[in-house]
């Protein structure tokens, strides 16, 4: 059973310019011990969506389910039981702790909330700042006395003070270094490990995702435009934008780099407030047909492909039109 | 750019009424009504003449009959009589109104021109000699007390030296022609503008130098540096025009308070201002004139924001964008 | 002042100030204090005037002449008398006057005796009264500030408080109102059709306010302002000014405007009804120090209510009150005021905050009667509220005020004890609740007794009761102080020189 | 305008005070710890103006607190020669005002009644404006629309004619002087409280604050006002800088409290000698503009030490 | 498009002279705290069309080196204290400010990290081209104009005409770059410093910039520095590598030798951390212990000792210098000095 679910989840704002639609239509599963990695460009409403799921942004329509139980509309009070199973790492490890409090504090914060007894708080707290291994005497000192890294295990720290089923990772990774980066993801898999946690792992960073995930959805301008297995999708994307993206990525290797020849995308992202006509992936991509111009492609399964998932008129893998977006792509995995 | 403005002036309407609730109710809780202070100043004594004069005064009525009285007429854009000056309202403010409105652009003409200049050349000399003048010269400014400067600089420049007039707006009299006019009322706005304008040169310094330096942080500006341009290049066109948007902020802020900001300099300089107006208007508990003057002042303040947003519209491209 | 040898020269600019604000209006009907007085009486005129010596002369009236039963009095008028418009002055004029503004509007108690008023011709009214009026007490009310003629061609049938005519008054007098820039000065000129050919002597009359005291004499010193009344200046630049010998100084020109600081004890209250805690308290005030020091020696100790300048009426017999504060001390502890710990009891003074002078008063009264054990509590509100205070509400237990009044003490001076006097609300009366039928038989008597050398020994038995009774006194008499250029000349010749029409004064330039 | 290579603080970024290149480079566990107070302490402590500033604060509060000591009578009490000079009689170092009082004295009580009105004054524009700002900013929505209305009402009123008036209406007292100066004060303070809490209220630890189910109230004492006071309290310290300046334009205009030394108040009574014995004017003067320029030395102190963007540098 | 392959990829000038030589230089932080070396004695060289990546973590001095390089060391705190910058023939570090506004922008130039903040906000981004070509090639207003729509074009923004009223908000963060990228061609520089270039831009636009860099590389043949901490970026553009730590150089080679043959700890390390370099997908990734010490604390010896896995008593002793275990390459580790002993 999934821990985390929503259904046909919507997410709009009201701005200036007029209403922008930033999570529109989502729906996901999110089960025992897995990590799903979500995926896109950057205001494509990966955070929007996450901070939706933790009711910390209204859904316009939609339903949110934790462990089967609808938590759409559930008031402060109900929602405060809720809170214990489902929790959130953000983007910023310096934003997101406050400068103001100790990290003992910080890490007690959720238990002192949640109606703790002042000893307990404080014998979980050692217990937990053990686990994601930062020293005891980090507890009397304030967040900016800290690394990059050590902050973001700060913010672990914090998620998992009241042994959450599911974590909301929002790119918890992307403002840290490359050596710090490696030590919070082998935190948080052997965090996996132990406790059997799982993660909704969102990131704009293909290589981490790539390393982490389990599953993987795929969002453009508020919309999945596909999911499935990581294993399935990373030799053979379906969407062309999915292809895009991996074609993207800068590969840390000069002889592949070399070898490959890289087809960027042209075009700029439009604008989430005004969004193209029908597929909304038609400006920049590079098989769209008249087709796509007009009709909106919903996201279907794909046959043959258990569990997989595409919103694209002709995707990539039934219509095998492999143009060079994909037979590069290949070459790259098999490398 | 139009709805904004249209914004501003949709608010301009209960910013007025909350004007004028407020102070009618701050006024009538003071002890001492204008019927008193009429009565006493007229030394009336008979009881029929106080009568006639209360029901002259409309003070007859209960207050809220007063206050509705008041608000409908003031939709009307009448703003009542003050039997104190015997005149209408509008008109006792009509006459007192050029002349602060004189002093006080004078005044902001010489602290913008002061200020921002000061506060370039502070910033772009940080930490030198000349920032520690301007800087220790700007606080000075800011720190003594408006009336204390008037009061030295009115001995100096007329008493001592005899260059300038000693108060009043113009020689009485003499009729110097329309240029000549124009001369002799300078002359004597000079000293209370100054005194005035040497306070708020010393804000527009110091916001105008911390602004600058603000700016110098930013990014573009080593951009700039990086394209070769040379520094004054790099101060005039990228670093100045960003600097000023907050002295625009400060403009409006004080181009709002143009009614109040001289009571002070002009009881002073016996400057015929709103100011000295409203100080024997409030001392009388001449309300119609008090109120006249506040609704009329929160008026300045919604044209002075509406001129604000439009010098940032002009200013800032990322505001036009909205 | 003085050189009253020289040949008055024609023309100039005269430039001139007082020692207070700017008038709300230039003419203000009901009489509106010395400000407004100031600048009305430039433009209008009164029958009479009284000069230094306390004689009365001709101002547009030629004769007033009583009846023999002293109940009506005949009023002759100057002939060929025009107002600044050019409509002819007549005695309808001064009927209107007399009926429809001096009894219900400016006079107050003064002219209620007053029955009717007619016109014999064109040049002669008949005033008529209900009871016996005396002459000197008349003609002071005509010469008075009350006095004032205004033409009835523009305010009969027309409301009196808002006619437009106040803001830019029409009279007969010798200056015409040019330009009144509220906020800053009045322009006026000479009238050409005055009456008294020649004058006025100067061209062109200029009334400036100034707020601030220390602005005046910078102006005085920047050449900018050639006299002003009623102590424009501080008083330590007086003597500076005159040091200069570009600047003179005269006390003279107020005998009919004399100004006090009074001290009123009010009646209603427990402590201060106790006429010997009255006279107990009144041993602990040193007035020499007040002169001296709060006045700059501008002000001479008061022996009674009635000031010393009054020639005609006033007294120095009467109780003295000698400062003793252990006199004081002894007298309060008779009075059944001894002290408990450090106090006697405990009193609110109101000082009314128009004078600046009257807040060093109240504090200085607070720190003197501190020092018999009386603890006080003392506000100095701002003008408002003190007339509210003192005159409204009589919410004070001791309250220092300021009064102003001419030689004549009905009803001026008296009103302040009578019973008629106590009027809620009206200002510069009766606020001390004082109540007396004996009191009130005298000064009706001396209202009505035609006999001068009478009236005389009635007011000093009116001064003595009221130094016996202590409602009020005076503190101190105020000098009022006229400063001048040197070159301004016969200035402060009347004995109410600032109320005067200044056609006579001329500038030897 | 030339500018060589090495000296060319125009362009370059300026910071005005070097901060230790610390903060880039996180400190190690193991490296000495600074405690955010002491951290500011030093901070503010490396500004010498601001230091300068901060001995006369404490100047002034030592003479507003040994004042009642060195001078336990009624300041106010006639106590000599009237209009001595300074100097003249060693028994009055600063002379005597018109009336024969010590000037000396009433400066002393008189910086009590300043710092009383300017600290008074400033705490209640800042229990106001904090109020009204986060209240406005937190919550948004029409609470912020009504509030932000009041606000501007207030803004609208200038400031010095709403103080008279209120004084003129309520009473000449220190109370009601302090009552007005602080109600005219506020509005700044809920406008930066406003735009503070605007930045920091979608701050992701807010949100973390959140998503751990804590309440409104909490998040808003607990969490964001902590970080939100330094500006604020930097505006404070400049409300009590105006408020002094306020206090004497009352008295000047002649609205002052008559029963309590101040600063103002001597100025107000002695302008009038300001020809002949200015010293009068002159010593609360003086006094005023040293009081207002500490002050404003002390709140730029502030500023630069409390101020995050100067001190990430 | 113009479609790339691996031939038409510049080639650099082997033989020729390097077009920049950087000589020994050394930029101290004058701060309270003391004096504080943020670059310490570091050397490079770039020849014409030749593309060198500097890569290392946050704070190891790679913008400050690029900063001294262009003379725009932020003054206080940072000072040029040692070494030469030879640009062709000229030493830059001796230039007045005067004759080195000249230089900059022309010969020499930089882009930096964030394109946004780059730009300034209230001038057209048009205005901002033309300011460069104004500065060092000026000409009529009208020619000016057709320069910058060329330039506009030629990074590919498009329907160039009518961006060129726009103002950077207008524009998205990789338009911005691109017209930061225009500005800094301009003048066909002959060497372009790019601090972090894409670092703020998504990846499909990131791909795109690259690219783009590449391309006019080719065609203006001008040597390029790229400053980035991201290895996959290094893979796709560099010739060689010169790898940081703490102020200084620890390696430096051919892209490929240092990709292949990783001899530094540090180097192995990054190089181990980098989730894609790696070939197991869902093992442990490599990481470094520890963080990159404060330059206020940098330890005795070498600065990686406290987290380098093969550290031994000489490195917590005494400074490694560089070797070159092989031409064209450089390394300071006294490890390798000893494996290769
Ligand atoms: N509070 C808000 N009000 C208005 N618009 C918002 C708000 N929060 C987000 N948006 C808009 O919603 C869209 C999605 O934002 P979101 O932060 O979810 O994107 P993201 O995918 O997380 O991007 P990034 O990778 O940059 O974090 C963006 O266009 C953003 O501008
Ligand atoms: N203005 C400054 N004042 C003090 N120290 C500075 C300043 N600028 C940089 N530093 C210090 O110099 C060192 C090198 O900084 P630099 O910006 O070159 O790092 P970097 O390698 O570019 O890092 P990043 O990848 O984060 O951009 C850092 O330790 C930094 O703290
Ligand atoms: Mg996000
Ligand atoms: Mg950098």
């Amino acid at each position: 059973m999934s821990i985390l679910s929503a259904r046909s989840l919507s997410v709009r704002f009201e701005t200036p310019r007029g209403t922008l639609q930033a999570v529109n239509d989502v729906s996901l599963d999110v089960n025992e011990r897995e990590t799903v990695g979500l995926v896109g460009e950057s205001g494509c409403g990966k955070s929007t969506l996450g901070k939706a799921l933790m009711r910390l942004v209204p859904a316009a329509e939609g339903r949110i389910f934790v462990s089967g139980q609808d938590i759409t509309r559930l008031g402060s009070k109900a929602i405060a039981a809720i809170r214990s199973d489902v929790q959130m790492i953000f983007q910023d490890p310096y934003g997101s702790l406050n400068p103001r409090h100790t990290v003992g504090k910080i890490i007690g914060q959720p238990l002192s909330v949640a109606g703790w007894k002042r000893a307990d708080i404080k014998a979980r707290v050692c217990e937990l700042v053990d686990k994601v291994g930062l020293p005891q005497a980090a507890l009397d000192r304030f967040p900016h006395e800290f690394s990059g890294g050590q902050r973001q295990r700060i913010g672990i720290a914090r998620a998992l003070a009241l042994n959450p089923k599911v974590v909301i990772c929002d790119e918890p990774v992307s403002a840290l270094d490359v050596s710090v980066r490696a030590q919070v993801i082998n935190l948080m898999k052997d965090l996996q490990a132990e406790t059997g946690v799982s993660f909704l792992f969102i990131s704009h960073d293909l290589s981490v995702v790539e390393h982490i995930s389990d599953r993987l959805l795929v969002m453009y301008l508020g919309r999945v435009v596909e999911s499935g297995k990581a294993a399935d999708i990373w030799p053979a994307p379906a969407h062309p934008y999915t292809a895009a993206l991996l074609a993207a990525a800068p590969v840390a290797n000069p002889k592949l780099a070399r070898s490959r020849t890289r087809k960027t995308l042209q075009g700029e992202l439009p604008s989430p407030l005004n969004p193209p006509q029908g597929c909304a992936f038609h400006t920049r991509c590079p098989i769209a047909q008249a087709r796509c111009h007009e009709e909106r492609p919903l996201l279907r399964s794909i046959e043959g492909h258990a569990g997989r998932q595409v919103a694209c008129h002709f995707d990539l893998v039934t219509h095998q039109k492999t143009p060079d977006l994909a037979a590069t792509e290949t070459s790259y995995v098999s490398a | 750019m139009r709805r904004i403005l249209l914004r501003r002036f949709a608010q301009i309407i209960p910013l007025i009424l909350g004007v004028i609730v407020l102070n009618f109710a701050l006024i009538q809780m003071s002890p001492g009504s204008f019927l008193d202070v009429m009565t006493a100043e007229q030394q009336v004594s008979d009881p029929a003449m106080i009568e006639r004069m209360r029901v002259l005064y409309g003070m007859d009525k209960p207050v809220v009959v007063q206050l509705l009285k008041y608000i409908w007429s003031v939709m009307t854009l009448d703003f009542g009589y003050s039997y104190r000056q015997n005149e209408t309202v509008l008109a006792v403010i009509g006459q007192a109104l050029p002349a602060t409105v004189i002093l006080m652009l004078a005044s902001i003409a010489i602290a913008l021109l002061i200020g921002v200049l000061a506060g370039v050349i502070a910033a772009v000399k940080v930490n030198t000699i000349w920032d520690n003048l301007i800087s220790v010269g700007a606080v000075f400014f800011f720190a003594a007390p408006t009336f204390w400067l008037g009061i030295m600089l009115m001995i100096v420049f007329s008493v001592r030296l005899g260059w300038l007039p000693v108060g009043g707006m113009r020689d009485i009299g003499v009729d110097h022609g329309v240029f000549g006019d124009a001369l002799d009322v300078m002359r004597h706005l000079a000293l209370p503008a100054l005194s005035l304008g040497l306070f708020y040169a010393a804000m527009y310094t110091r916001v105008m130098r911390a602004s600058m330096l603000e700016v110098f942080r930013h990014d573009f500006v080593r951009t700039a540096r990086a394209k070769g341009l040379s520094g004054a290049q790099v101060v005039l066109r990228h670093v100045f025009r960003n600097a000023l948007l907050p002295v625009v902020t400060l403009l409006g802020l004080q181009l709002g308070t143009v009614l109040g900001g001289s009571v002070v300099i002009e009881t002073v300089f016996s400057w015929p201002g709103i100011g000295s107006l409203m100080l024997d208007s409030v001392m009388s508990r001449n309300y119609p004139v008090v109120l006249g003057v506040l609704v009329l002042s929160s008026l300045i303040v919604a044209v002075a924001n509406a001129l604000v947003d439009i010098a940032y519209f002009r200013l800032d491209p990322r505001i036009r964008a909205r | 002042q003085g050189a009253a040898t020289a040949t008055p020269k024609r023309g100039g600019t005269l430039t001139a100030t007082w020692g207070g604000f700017e008038p709300q209006a230039l003419f203000v009907p009901p009489g509106g204090g010395s400000s407004p007085y100031f600048t009305s009486t430039k433009v209008l005129e009164r029958l009479l005037r009284l000069d230094t010596s306390l004689n009365f002369q001709p101002v547009l009236a030629t004769e007033v002449t009583p009846a023999a039963d002293f109940k009506s009095y005949t009023i002759k008028l100057r002939p060929n008398v025009t107002w600044h418009d050019g409509k002819p002055f007549t005695a309808d004029d001064v009927v209107y006057n007399a009926l429809s503004y001096w009894k219900p509007v400016s006079a107050g108690l003064a002219l209620k005796a007053l029955t009717g008023a007619e016109a014999v011709d064109p040049l002669t009214v008949k005033l008529t009264f209900n009871t016996t009026v005396p002459e000197f007490f008349l003609k002071s009310v005509l010469a008075g500030k009350a006095g004032l003629v205004i033409p009835k061609h523009l305010y009969d049938g027309k409301e009196l408080l808002t006619n437009p005519a106040n803001n830019l008054p029409v009279g007969t007098g010798p200056w015409k109102v040019k330009e009144w820039v509220r906020g800053s000065h009045v322009e006026m000129e000479r009238f050409d059709k005055y009456w008294d050919a020649g004058k006025p002597y100067a061209d062109r009359l200029v009334i400036r306010w100034w707020r601030d005291p220390a602005s005046r004499s910078a102006a005085f010193e920047a050449g900018q302002l050639d006299i002003g009344c009623f102590n424009p200046i501080p008083a330590p630049d007086i003597k500076r000014l005159e040091a200069t010998k570009k600047f003179v100084s005269t006390t003279k020109g107020y005998e009919n405007s004399a100004w006090i600081a009074s001290i009123e004890f009010n009646g209603r209250r427990d402590i201060t009804k106790n006429v010997a805690v009255r006279q107990a308290l009144m041993h602990a005030i040193d007035r020499e120090f007040i002169a001296d020091t709060i006045y700059f020696g501008l002000a001479k100790p008061a022996t009674g209510f009635i000031p010393s300048s009054n020639a005609l009426f006033y007294t120095k017999d009467v109780e003295q009150y000698p400062f003793d504060v252990e006199l004081a001390a002894k007298k309060l502890d008779a009075a059944g005021y001894p002290l408990k710990g450090k106090t006697r009891f405990k009193i609110s003074l109101v000082a009314a905050g128009w004078f600046e002078e009257n807040v060093k008063l109240g504090q200085y009264l607070k720190q003197a009667l501190e020092d018999v054990g009386v603890e006080v509590d003392l506000a100095i509100p701002d003008r408002a509220t003190s007339l509210k205070r003192i005159y409204g509400d009589y919410d004070y237990d001791i309250a220092i005020s300021n009064n102003s009044g001419p030689v004549e003490l009905v009803p001026y001076w008296t009103q302040f004890v009578t019973t008629d006097g106590i009027v809620k609300g009206a200002a510069f009366r009766n606020a001390n609740g004082f109540s007396d039928p004996k009191m009130d038989t005298l000064v009706e008597n001396l209202a009505t007794n035609t006999d001068p050398a009478k009236r005389k020994a009635l007011a000093v038995e009116f001064q003595q009761t009221v130094a016996k009774q202590l409602p009020i006194t005076a503190l101190v008499d105020i000098n009022s102080v006229t400063v001048a250029r040197s070159d301004v000349r016969d200035h402060s010749q009347d004995a109410d020189f600032m109320g005067e029409s200044w056609s006579r004064v001329w500038l030897d330039r | 305008m030339s500018m060589t290579s090495t000296a060319s603080p125009a362009v370059t970024a300026p910071t005005e005070t070097v901060t230790p290149p610390a903060a880039i480079t996180p400190v190690v566990l193991s490296g000495k710890r600074r405690a955010p107070f002491i951290d500011f302490v030093l901070r503010f402590a490396r500004n010498r103006a601001a230091l300068v500033g901060l001995l006369l604060v404490v100047i002034l509060i030592a003479v507003a607190l040994a004042a009642p000591y060195y001078y336990p009578r009624d300041p106010l009490r006639i106590v000599g020669r009237p209009e001595l000079w300074p100097f003249a009689n060693p028994r009055f170092p600063l002379g005597t005002d018109s009336l024969g009082r010590d000037i000396a004295a009433v400066v002393a009580h008189g910086a009590r009644t300043t710092l009383m009105i300017g600290l008074f004054a400033s705490l209640t524009a800042t229990i106001i404006g904090v109020s009204v700002g986060a209240t406005a900013a937190y919550f948004g929505g029409w609470v912020d629309e009504v509030l932000m209305r009041v606000t501007e009402l207030f803004q609208t009123v200038p400031n010095i004619i709403f103080i008279l008036t209120v004084v003129a209406v309520l009473g000449q007292n220190i109370t009601n002087i302090t009552i007005a100066v602080g109600v005219v004060s506020w509005t700044a303070i809920a406008r930066m409280t406003r735009a503070e809490f605007l930045s920091l209220r979608d701050r992701e630890f807010v949100q973390a604050c959140r998503a751990m189910g804590m309440g409104n109230i909490r998040i808003m004492l607990g969490e964001i006002l902590p970080n939100a006071l330094p500006p604020v309290i930097v505006l404070s310290s400049l409300v009590v800088a105006s408020a002094v300046l306020f206090e004497s334009s009352v008295s000047f205009l002649g609205l002052g409290d008559p029963n309590v030394a101040s600063w103002g108040g001597l100025i107000g009574q002695g302008r009038t000698l300001i020809r002949s014995s200015w010293y009068i004017c002159a010593v609360p003067g003086l006094a005023i503009m040293l009081t207002v320029l500490a002050l404003n030395l002390v709140g730029d102190g502030l500023n630069d030490a409390l101020n995050p963007k100067l001190r990430d540098r | 498009m113009l479609a790339l392959t691996e031939d038409k990829r510049p080639q650099p000038g082997r033989d020729a002279g390097p077009l920049l030589s950087v000589d020994e230089i050394e930029v101290t932080l004058f701060t309270r705290a003391g004096k504080l070396t943020a670059v310490d004695r570091l050397s490079l060289e770039v020849k014409s069309g030749e593309t060198l990546a500097i890569v290392g973590e946050s704070g190891c001095g790679k913008s400050i080196s690029a900063l001294a390089l262009m003379g725009l060391l932020p003054w206080p705190p940072a000072k040029l204290t040692h070494g030469k910058v030879v640009l062709e023939d000229r030493d830059l570090a001796r230039l007045s400010e005067r004759e080195m506004q000249d230089v900059r922008g022309k010969d020499l130039a930089m882009i930096f990290q964030d394109p946004m903040s780059s730009l300034n906000p209230v001038l057209t981004v048009g205005e901002q081209i033309v300011e460069v070509i104004a500065r060092h090639d000026p000409a009529s207003r009208k020619a000016m104009r057709e320069r910058a729509l060329e330039l506009m074009r030629k990074v590919k923004i498009p329907d160039a005409e009518r961006r060129f009223g726009d103002y950077p908000h207008q524009l998205s963060g990789g338009m911005n770059q691109r017209i930061v990228i225009a500005m800094a061609i301009a003048c066909q520089p002959k060497l372009l410093i790019a601090d972090e270039p894409t670092t703020a831009l998504d990846v499909t636009i990131q791909a795109q910039i690259l690219e783009l860099m590449k391309d006019l590389q080719a065609e203006t043949g001008m040597g390029l520095i790229i400053i980035t901490h991201d290895l996959g970026v290094v893979a796709e553009t560099a010739d060689r590598v010169l790898v940081m730590y703490a102020g200084r150089k620890v390696e430096e080679g051919t892209v490929d030798t240092v990709f292949d043959e990783p001899l530094h700890p540090y180097t192995r390390g990054l190089m181990g951390a980098t989730p894609s370099a790696t070939d197991q997908p869902h093992g442990r990734l490599s990481e470094i212990p520890g963080s990159v010490p404060a330059l206020a604390a940098l330890p005795v010896g070498c600065a990686f000792n406290n987290r380098c896995p093969s550290a031994f008593e000489r490195c917590f002793a005494e400074r490694p210098v560089l070797t070159r275990p092989a031409a064209g390459r450089q390394v300071a580790c006294f490890a390798v000095q000893q494996e290769g002993a």
